[in-house]
């Protein structure tokens, strides 16, 4: 029951969010109510014993990524309201119609549709207890290549990012 | 198949032009006639490998010549198979002709980029020498498109006010109709593969196929579009004027002369020894379409006013005889239609050339810019007007000789065709000497007309071989015929054979006897 | 064993990402849409969680894991591309950054 | 627990790490070089590339999985590693010049470079989809700084942002693809799935979805319609090297993950993607010529091109393995060779200060600068699919395991819009041999690419020769490719 | 000797090479006797042949000499060969003798023009043309002469070719001669599709033996009667008919009959000794010569010959009636030659081969005479052709005005004449036929005498306005007699106009050596004297009574016209005014020309031009061609369109292709 309340305070929180933060005009409002957004989805994170992930995603994402977002927004003073709505408005109104035909043609199997046979072989309760450990050991054994893989990607975006980003070369 | 390597003879043949590239490439493109000249001796070498094939070809079989046979490309079973039979052995001649004169022709014509368009032609000559040996599939496609790129330069950067227009247009609708050919190819590929469980793309062993007759039909229609555009058959044919208007003269000679019996040679080759029942399914449209462009290129040719589109248009009727011919699938036909492949390059070659020396020394090509050219020119009126009458198909000169067998061999084939068709041979002195009575006779009201040259040496030089030959086919056809009968029989046996239809007509009809006591 | 079953979380996803998707869309400034690109990567984010959950497997949380990292990567340069075309034009929309078409 | 690298698992990414760690070198040694020294650097980065590829072709029959099937290694990826790196170094040898006449000349481009690559080569061996998705991503991220690099001009910046957003965009529908595909089959596993879908577990509207979704994702990073907008907007401003590499490299990567996802994880389901394929493929093609023929700048009629050729090369993904997969290879490989060339040809057209990249700058060139304009011509002839050219060879194979798989209409369709093509080729060719020049600046737009850059010019001019002439020996290797990994 | 006829024809062929390259560097006093020198030398071949067919047994006159093989293809083979019997012995040497003369009179009469060698090698070329017309062994060789003379003729129709109505006289004659040879190759394929051979020898030996062939048509072998009696699809005639019709429409034009006569007065705008060599004498007779040679085969046809009889007797007529209004001196002879081509087709008609070719050979005669005295008038008139500007020149040219008295009278039919003989066995013959019903025979003959009637009035017409009554010439030209060289040939051919009818006398009048020599002789070729056969039955007081008429018929004309326009200047204008339409019809040559320009030429004009070229070639098929090009340049631009610049569009566009694959998909 509690669950079940907490589920939709949740999924309306983050709906919620979401639906603000893609349709105000002031750029900083929109980068909050993301904020609010990936808050609401690391609750259900936790909710799905992913706590290791909740975690990230609160200060990596909502906090760092966020943070840079807000940061870039400020000094491009991209804050002000500067859009016109009526340039854009096939464009609107298309991509909402898209988005509308979209989730018919797919919604209705998201609330139909189940999940394959269970394949991890590990019980709930044992995720659940020690999510971060086992996700941790699982990182650095049968997917270190990805791990170490991903540090390069990270080195390739950040030389990328000082490169294009650098003001003289 | 089993390979074997007789010799080298066709490969030397084939890529001998290759030579003369290679030593033109090195020669500063400033030093114009050097480069004229090792083209025009490259080409002249391949004219006498041609004429060492025609000595030591044998007339007495049927079978591939100088056959040439190594293996390729082994994961497709492609090989270098190259072969001269009766079919190919006077086109392959025509083609190493035809190159030198245009060669020669060019000599003065082409001031501008000479280094470049000597490799053209060169190259065009390779391309067009390995189209009529080719015996893989592979390998003729690979020639088939490849000299489309030299043609295509040739019109293009050589040509006249719309070339690139022309060009472009010669390109596509070439390479339309062979894309479809190139997957009919594909499909035989795998017809053999599944067959024979081995991969290959040679002549020898397509003809071993048996084809489901609707796949045999659509085979045949990609093949048969291919080379209808290439002939041009009506309603193909709309590249060809452009295309020929467009052209330098060299560029038209070769594509008249040579270019648009890889059409013919084609069905000859291809489309109807590989498809016969097809072939015969598809003979009556053929026919008729053979006629309508034998009438209708002599009716549209009557009225151009300009020499070269007249001369393009006559070549839609003149290869509408061929294709009657070869479609009659007898010995006459078939052979009517080779020597007329042969008589058309010959003549409209000359044709071209002519033309050719009208433009160098007026700039024009309108017939109405002309006039009276008789007089200041007497030996050009002898040589255009033995070159116009061999179009008309007069008895004596070469056209006569190919046009009676067609109509023969049509006749009895199917005598509904040959009507009309014949009919087609009053509208090509119609329109032949409207235009030769406008260009040459009446006065020489221009000045300019008046002060025109005679012939040079070189000019001569390019006409009088043509000439000969012009005499020759039509005084002693004999020959000629002779190095294509035994292929020729061969075929029409195999085509009927795989057709499964009653034993060929060949002896038919029994040449009467002379009684015994009668008449004398 | 769950009083929200696995479908209420993919029609939860499901309905971020199509609001990320309509952020894309109907948005013209370059970082809005990028946040909710963004948003939709969490959506899938949500998803493969919930799968994880209920197919009783970690994969689906080490490859979330992956994504978030990857999404920080691409923030970073995406960040710097646009603050390069901001010095370049002093705008952020995307509509107005068309010097190549057709 | 087991450690987690076995030497045989380090063995086979050999050259990932090869290639990663010199990235890091050269990331490093840059700084010893001045700002007009930067030549070293690529000297550097060619020798990257050229000591990684000799490490792959040792991989060469070794077929194995590394890493739980994280990674596969077998000749098919092994092939396509020596493909992207043969597409690295000749895109470094081309790019020097390029960038000094640009003021972009920076040690990173050639790291970058080297990060792209190594995307590459995990696309091409991925066995997971985790793999797949970091592949792609690597690749993604190194491109999307590499288009943009040239800060000096306008174009490059708005390519970079024009194909950092649409593909963060692709990105999550090719995520949401793979959750979905997870969701069903439980796995990510490219094996795996392949399993669950033969035990017949999954199937359902959802890996419906997922799959669809993936074809959105790869077909994104292959350029398919309609996926392909962002294509020649980010090819025509990104600099020119770097937009040779990305419309070789890339697609051909982008190709492996497509045909090594579908028919080793989804061949179960190809009545369900193979309709679906076929339509892309058809518009693709279609489009993508239609649209090439109005192209006056080169470049842009390129990457039109090369959204052209993603359809041709559909044509191999739905053929199958036994057809199709050898044809990819050798297509693939074709391609690259002619496509840096003609990118190389445009790179070269560039002067001090201006691109040339439209046709007017090539007026006249056949007789300014004959032997590189008797290269593009060789180049466009090619791609046309003129024989005899490395272009003709491999679309026959393409189109003949397209037949193979009776697919005839589909290949009848490829094969007209392969006339229209050459239609926009020779307009190139036009151009250059029938067209004067009209005014000052195209009459001195040069062509000289530098010595490095000639070279690899000449280089692709003579490989797409020798594939067009003798593909034996390639068409030995790619069909062995085939054999041993699928 | 007639192992070498093969050479008769070549040894022209020589002159014309030698002439036609070296011409212009050979001195004129070379080159004109050269040629004449050549084909003396065939006329004397000639007649050495001739004297030895002559010699040989009469049933054995016959021989077939081959040079070589000249196509060779499966069944068909066609040799170079000529075949020598007694018709083309005596074509031999009407060909040879009259052109010999002729060569020789163009001595003088071209002397001073300027293509004076290309002139002689055009003529050395017809000569061998015409030779190999008539001494061919088989239908191929004679249509290789049939068309080479055809060339000849429009070269030398169009000798003058600044002259634009020369240069159009000379296409047109090629033209519809073309239009002829149709019908001609037609006929021929249709031979060979039945005998498998175009050799005439075993064409006719088959016919006559009926032996058995296995034509296109049928698989088995069939009697030639059989094979030759079937009905052909579509016209439902019988073979044979088909078949004669399509060699006797390569007649019609070749030898100017109806319907494509119309070419032979436009013809003489070339030289006047061409238009009696070719025009005259030889070259028209060709189609005669075929019918003849095909004698076998017409008379197999009834129905064929009853058309040839009927063209050949309304040609006559209408041809001469075309002739009695003309003014200009050569068309009224062209006119009257195709008035008596068509004598000699109606003998033909009714089955007396030997007679058509006798009148043949008299015509060659005097017409040839009769345009070459025209030639010497013209000559005198510097060049003047219209009669009504000449008159009285009898006094100034006693030579050419005594010549073509005699030509004159000789056409006209005036006995002793060679002329009336012949005339006479035509109009005989025709009288006695038994075609279809003996009144046909009465009708075709009727027709013949009132050509007669018109023949000698149009002739004496032309006699009386050019060298009788007042000068009309125009100031400045003074009439003078022409060269010997001119006038000895006059004299020498109206010499042989005079005596030539002395080989083919009536029985009726009399019976001496050689009286009936010529039917005798042409008796094997031309199937058993047809000449003389049907005054057996038809009974002497008949004959005596044609004969008289004939007489009757060319003096009533000779009378009329003295009336109208010697002795009666004036009338002739009251007579015109009167008649008026018909005048100007019959002036006008009853339109045919115009009719024929206005129903085929200018529509096929306007069909090519305007219909198929501009609209269906250029429009509707290059239209479909260049269209499917501009439809993909148009497709481009349009979905060019779509590819806005704008990163957001591609984002739809992108949202839209999922839209579209989930449906497919789903």
């Amino acid at each position: 029951m509690l669950e079940t309340v907490a589920f939709y305070a949740l999924a309306a929180t983050a709906v919620g969010a979401a639906l603000l933060m893609i349709s105000r005009r002031n750029a900083v409002y929109s980068a909050v109510f993301l904020v609010i957004c990936l808050c609401a989805v690391a609750g259900l994170y936790v909710m799905l014993n992913a706590q290791f992930l909740a975690a990230v995603q609160v200060i990596v994402y909502a906090g760092a990524i966020m943070v840079l977002f807000l940061f870039v927004i400020m000094l491009l003073r991209a804050d002000s309201p500067a859009e016109g709505l009526e340039t854009l408005s096939f464009q609107r109104i298309f991509g909402f119609v898209f988005t509308v035909i979209l989730l018919f043609q797919v919604g209705a199997f998201m609330k139909t549709a189940a999940p394959g046979a269970p394949a991890g072989g590990m019980s709930q309760e044992a995720l659940a207890a020690s999510n971060t450990e086992m996700v941790g050991e699982l990182l650095f054994t049968r997917y270190l290549y990805t791990f170490e893989l991903v540090s390069i990607l990270l080195l390739g975006a950040i030389v990328g990012a000082v490169v294009l980003a650098k003001r003289k070369l | 198949m089993d390979l074997r390597v007789d010799n080298h003879f066709l490969t030397v043949l084939v890529f001998s032009p290759l030579i003369g590239v290679a030593f033109i490439l090195f020669i500063n493109g400033r030093r114009e006639d050097l480069i004229r000249n090792v083209a025009f001796i490259t080409s002249l070498g391949n004219l006498a490998l041609s004429l060492a094939m025609l000595r030591f070809f044998r007339l007495d079989t049927p079978l591939m010549q100088f056959e040439v046979a190594v293996p390729w490309i082994r994961q497709f079973g492609i090989s270098y198979h190259m072969g001269v039979d009766g079919v190919s052995l006077l086109l392959v001649f025509l083609t190493s002709l035809l190159t030198a004169i245009g060669i020669l022709s060019s000599w003065r014509y082409i001031t501008k980029r000479v280094k470049e368009y000597m490799i053209m032609m060169l190259l065009l000559e390779t391309g067009m020498l390995g189209v009529f040996v080719s015996l893989d599939l592979f390998l003729f496609y690979l020639f088939w498109e490849a000299m489309l790129v030299p043609m295509y330069f040739l019109i293009g950067a050589w040509g006249g006010e719309r070339r690139i227009y022309a060009a472009i247009k010669f390109f596509l609708y070439t390479m339309t109709g062979s894309v479809l050919m190139l997957v009919g190819i594909v499909v035989m590929y795998f017809i053999h593969l599944d067959q024979f469980g081995r991969a290959s793309f040679d002549l020898y062993d397509f003809h071993r196929l048996s084809i489901p007759y609707r796949t045999e039909m659509w085979l045949f229609a990609a093949f048969a579009v291919a080379f209808a555009i290439k002939v041009p058959l009506f309603p193909f044919h709309t590249w060809l004027p452009d295309a020929h208007v467009e052209a330098p003269t060299a560029g038209s000679v070769i594509l008249a002369g040579v270019l648009l019996k890889m059409g013919t040679y084609g069905f000859l080759r291809f489309a109807i020894p590989l498809f016969p029942t097809a072939a015969h399914a598809f003979a009556p449209l053929v026919c008729t379409l053979a006629v309508v462009s034998i009438i209708y290129g002599a009716l549209v040719a009557m009225v151009q006013p300009d020499v070269k589109k007249l001369v393009a248009y006559s070549s839609v009727s003149h290869l509408g005889f061929v294709m009657l011919g070869l479609f009659a699938f007898n010995l006459q036909g078939i052979e009517g239609g080779i020597i007329q492949m042969i008589n058309h390059g010959l003549s409209t070659g000359a044709l071209f050339l002519i033309v050719g020396m009208l433009y160098e020394r007026r700039h024009t090509r309108l017939i109405a810019d002309f006039g009276g050219l008789a007089k200041p020119m007497p030996a050009f009126f002898v040589c255009f007007l033995i070159v116009t009458l061999s179009s008309i198909g007069l008895p004596g000169l070469n056209g006569f000789v190919g046009e009676f067998l067609i109509l023969l061999g049509s006749f009895r084939a199917n005598l509904y065709y040959t009507i009309p068709a014949a009919a087609g041979v009053i509208l090509a002195a119609v329109y032949m000497l409207w235009m030769f009575q406008r260009v040459m006779y009446g006065r020489a009201d221009r000045p300019e007309n008046r002060a025109l040259k005679d012939l040079s040496v070189r000019e001569y030089a390019v006409l009088i071989p043509i000439i000969v030959l012009i005499f020759w086919i039509g005084v002693y056809s004999k020959p000629f015929l002779r190095t294509m009968d035994f292929t020729v029989r061969h075929l029409i046996i195999e085509v009927e054979r795989k057709r499964g239809g009653p034993p060929p007509a060949m002896e038919a009809p029994a040449p009467v006897e002379l009684a015994p006591s009668g008449g004398e | 064993m769950n009083a929200v079953g696995l479908n209420s979380y993919l029609f939860l996803a499901f309905v971020l990402f199509l609001v990320g998707v309509m952020g894309v869309l109907t948005r013209r400034n370059a970082l809005i849409i990028f946040m909710s690109v963004e948003l939709m990567l969490n959506a899938v984010n949500l998803t493969l969680v919930a799968f994880a959950r209920f197919l009783h497997s970690l994969d689906g949380q080490i490859f979330v894991f992956f994504v978030m990292t990857v999404a920080a990567a691409e923030v970073a340069v995406g960040l710097a591309i646009i603050i390069g075309i901001y010095r370049r034009s002093e705008t952020v929309n995307v509509d107005e950054i068309n010097l190549m078409k057709w | 627990m087991d450690s987690p690298v076995s030497p045989k698992d380090l063995a086979l990414i050999f050259p990932q790490i090869s290639i990663a760690v010199l990235a890091i070198v050269i990331l490093l040694v840059d700084f010893l070089f001045g700002k007009r020294e930067k030549g070293a650097t690529a000297l550097f980065a060619f020798a990257a590339a050229a000591v990684t590829g000799w490490f792959a072709a040792g991989l060469w029959d070794l077929n194995g999985a590394a890493f739980g099937g994280l990674i596969v290694v077998d000749n098919f990826s092994i092939f396509l590693c020596m493909v992207f790196l043969a597409g690295c170094g000749l895109t470094i040898m081309l790019s020097p010049r390029y960038l000094d006449l640009e003021n972009a000349h920076t040690g990173e481009y050639y790291v970058l470079l080297l990060i792209a690559a190594l995307g590459m080569m995990v696309m091409a061996s991925a066995g997971n989809l985790l793999t797949v998705f970091l592949g792609i991503e690597t690749l993604s991220i190194a491109l999307y700084a590499l288009a943009g690099i040239n800060r000096g001009r306008a174009a490059s910046g708005e390519a970079a942002l024009k194909y950092l957003l649409l593909g963060a965009f692709a990105s999550g529908f090719l995520l949401y693809g793979i959750a979905l595909v997870y969701g069903a089959t439980g796995t990510f596993d490219l094996a795996g799935v392949a399993g669950a879908l033969a035990r017949g577990a999954g199937a359902g509207p959802l890996l419906t979805v997922g799959v669809v979704l993936l074809i959105v994702g790869m077909g994104f990073k292959a350029s398919v319609a309609p996926f392909h907008f962002w294509a020649p907007d980010v090819y025509q401003g990104a600099p020119t090297p770097a937009t040779a590499f990305m419309a070789t490299g890339a697609k051909a990567a982008a190709f492996a993950v497509f045909f090594r996802v579908f028919l080793t994880a989804l061949p179960a389901l190809r009545a369900d993607w193979a309709p679906v394929v076929w339509t892309i493929a058809v518009v693709t093609m279609c489009v993508a010529n239609l649209t090439a023929l109005w192209q006056d700048n080169v470049k842009r009629m390129l990457a039109y091109s090369s959204v052209a050729h993603a359809g041709y090369l559909l044509i191999a993904v739905l053929a199958g393995v036994e057809w199709g997969g050898p044809s990819l290879l050798f297509y693939l490989a074709s391609y690259t060779l002619m496509n840096i060339g003609a990118f190389g040809v445009v790179a070269a057209m560039a002067g001090k200060g201006r691109l040339n990249e439209t046709l007017d700058g090539f007026r006249g060139m056949g007789y300014r600068s004959p032997f590189t304009a008797a290269l593009m011509t060789w180049f466009m002839l090619s791609l046309a699919g003129i024989p005899p050219t490395a272009g003709f060879v491999a679309k026959l194979y393409v189109f003949a395991a397209g037949v193979r798989a009776d697919l005839v209409p589909l290949v009848i369709i490829a094969v007209l819009n392969a006339v229209v093509s050459v239609y926009y080729y020779l307009r190139v060719v036009v151009t250059m041999y029938m067209r004067e020049p009209e005014t000052e600046a195209e009459s001195a737009a040069g062509a000289g690419g530098g010595f490095t850059g000639a070279l690899a010019l000449t280089v692709c001019a003579a490989g797409v020769l020798a594939l067009g002439l003798f593909p034996g020996p390639l068409l030995k290797i790619v069909q062995a490719a085939l054999l041993a990994a699928f | 000797m007639i192992d070498y006829a093969w050479l008769t024809p070549l040894i022209p062929l020589a002159g014309t090479v030698i002439n036609g390259i070296f011409g212009r560097r050979l001195p004129k006093f070379v080159a004109g006797p050269l040629a004449c020198l050549t084909v003396l030398c065939s006329f004397a071949l000639s007649l050495m042949v001739f004297l030895e067919l002559n010699a040989m047994d009469e049933g054995r006159r016959l021989a077939v000499r081959s040079v070589f093989t000249w196509i060779e293809s499966g069944t068909i083979k066609v040799d170079f060969a000529v075949l020598i019997d007694p018709l083309s012995a005596v074509m031999l040497l009407i060909v040879t003798g009259v052109g010999f003369l002729i060569h020789v009179y163009s001595l003088g009469y071209m002397g001073h023009d300027e293509g004076y060698t290309r002139y002689f090698s055009y003529l050395n070329l017809f000569m061998f043309s015409m030779l190999l017309l008539v001494s061919a062994g088989s239908f191929l060789l004679m249509f290789v002469g049939w068309e080479l003379v055809g060339l000849c003729s429009y070269l030398l129709i169009g000798f003058w070719y600044e002259k634009k109505s020369a240069a159009d006289a000379g296409k047109k004659a090629f033209v519809v001669n073309r239009v002829g040879d149709f019908g001609f190759l037609l006929g021929m394929l249709a031979l060979f599709g039945v005998f498998g051979t175009l050799d005439f020898e075993k064409v006719f030996a088959a016919v006559r033996h009926d032996s058995l062939v296995s034509p296109w048509f049928a698989d088995h072998a069939v009697p030639v009667h059989e094979a030759l009696a079937v009905a052909t699809p579509l016209l439902g005639l019988p073979l044979i008919t088909v078949i004669c019709l399509s060699l006797f429409l390569g007649a019609t034009g070749k030898s100017a009959q109806i319907p494509l006569y119309v070419w032979l007065p436009d013809a003489m705008e070339g030289p006047t000794p061409v238009s009696a060599l070719i025009h005259a004498a030889t070259m028209v007779t060709a189609g005669v010569y075929m019918v003849a040679r095909c004698g076998a085969l017409f008379t197999a046809s009834p129905d064929a010959m009853l058309v040839v009889a009927y063209v050949g007797a309304l040609t006559a007529i209408f041809a001469a009636s075309i002739g009695l209004a003309q003014n200009d001196i050569k068309r009224v002879l062209a006119y009257s030659t195709v008035s008596q081509l068509g004598y000699m087709f109606l003998a033909c008609g009714v089955g007396a081969f030997a007679a058509g070719i006798f009148h043949l050979a008299t015509h060659a005669f005097f017409k040839a005479l009769l345009f070459m005295c025209a030639g010497s008038v013209m000559h005198a008139m510097s060049g003047e052709l219209d009669m009504k500007k000449m008159g009285a020149l009898a006094k100034t040219m006693k030579i050419t005005a005594v010549t073509m008295w005699v030509g004159a009278l000789t056409i006209a039919g005036i006995p002793p004449l060679s002329g009336f003989f012949s005339k006479d066995e035509i109009l005989w013959s025709a009288y006695s036929a038994h075609l279809n019903g003996s009144e046909t025979g009465k009708i075709l003959y009727a027709l013949g005498a009132a050509a007669a009637v018109m023949t000698a009035f149009y002739m004496f017409r032309l006699i009386f306005l050019t060298f009788h009554g007042k000068s009309r010439a125009a100031p400045g030209v003074h009439p003078h007699e022409s060269p010997p060289s001119m006038t000895v040939p006059l004299v020498v051919l109206a010499a042989l106009s005079v005596v030539a009818g002395c080989v083919g006398v009536p029985e009726l009048l009399g019976r001496f050596p050689l009286s009936r020599w010529f039917f005798d002789f042409l008796a094997p070729v031309t199937g058993g004297g047809h000449g003389s056969a049907p005054a057996a039955h038809a009974g002497s007081g008949a004959e005596g009574a044609v004969m008289l008429v004939s007489v009757c018929a060319a003096a009533a004309g000779i009378l009329a016209a003295y009336w109208v326009y010697n002795a009666r200047p004036a009338l002739h204008d009251r007579i015109r005014e009167r008649l008026g339409p018909v005048h100007r019809l019959v002036f006008n040559k009853y339109y045919v020309d115009e009719i024929y320009t206005f129903l085929i030429v200018e529509p096929g004009k306007w069909l090519s031009s305007r219909l198929l070229w501009r609209v269906f070639d250029a429009g509707v098929i290059d239209g479909v061609v260049n269209g499917a090009g501009y439809l993909a340049q148009g497709a481009g631009a349009v979905l060019r369109r779509f590819q806005t610049g704008v990163v957001l569009n591609y984002a739809l566009f992108f949202v839209l292709g999922i839209i579209v694959m989930l449906y497919l998909i789903l």
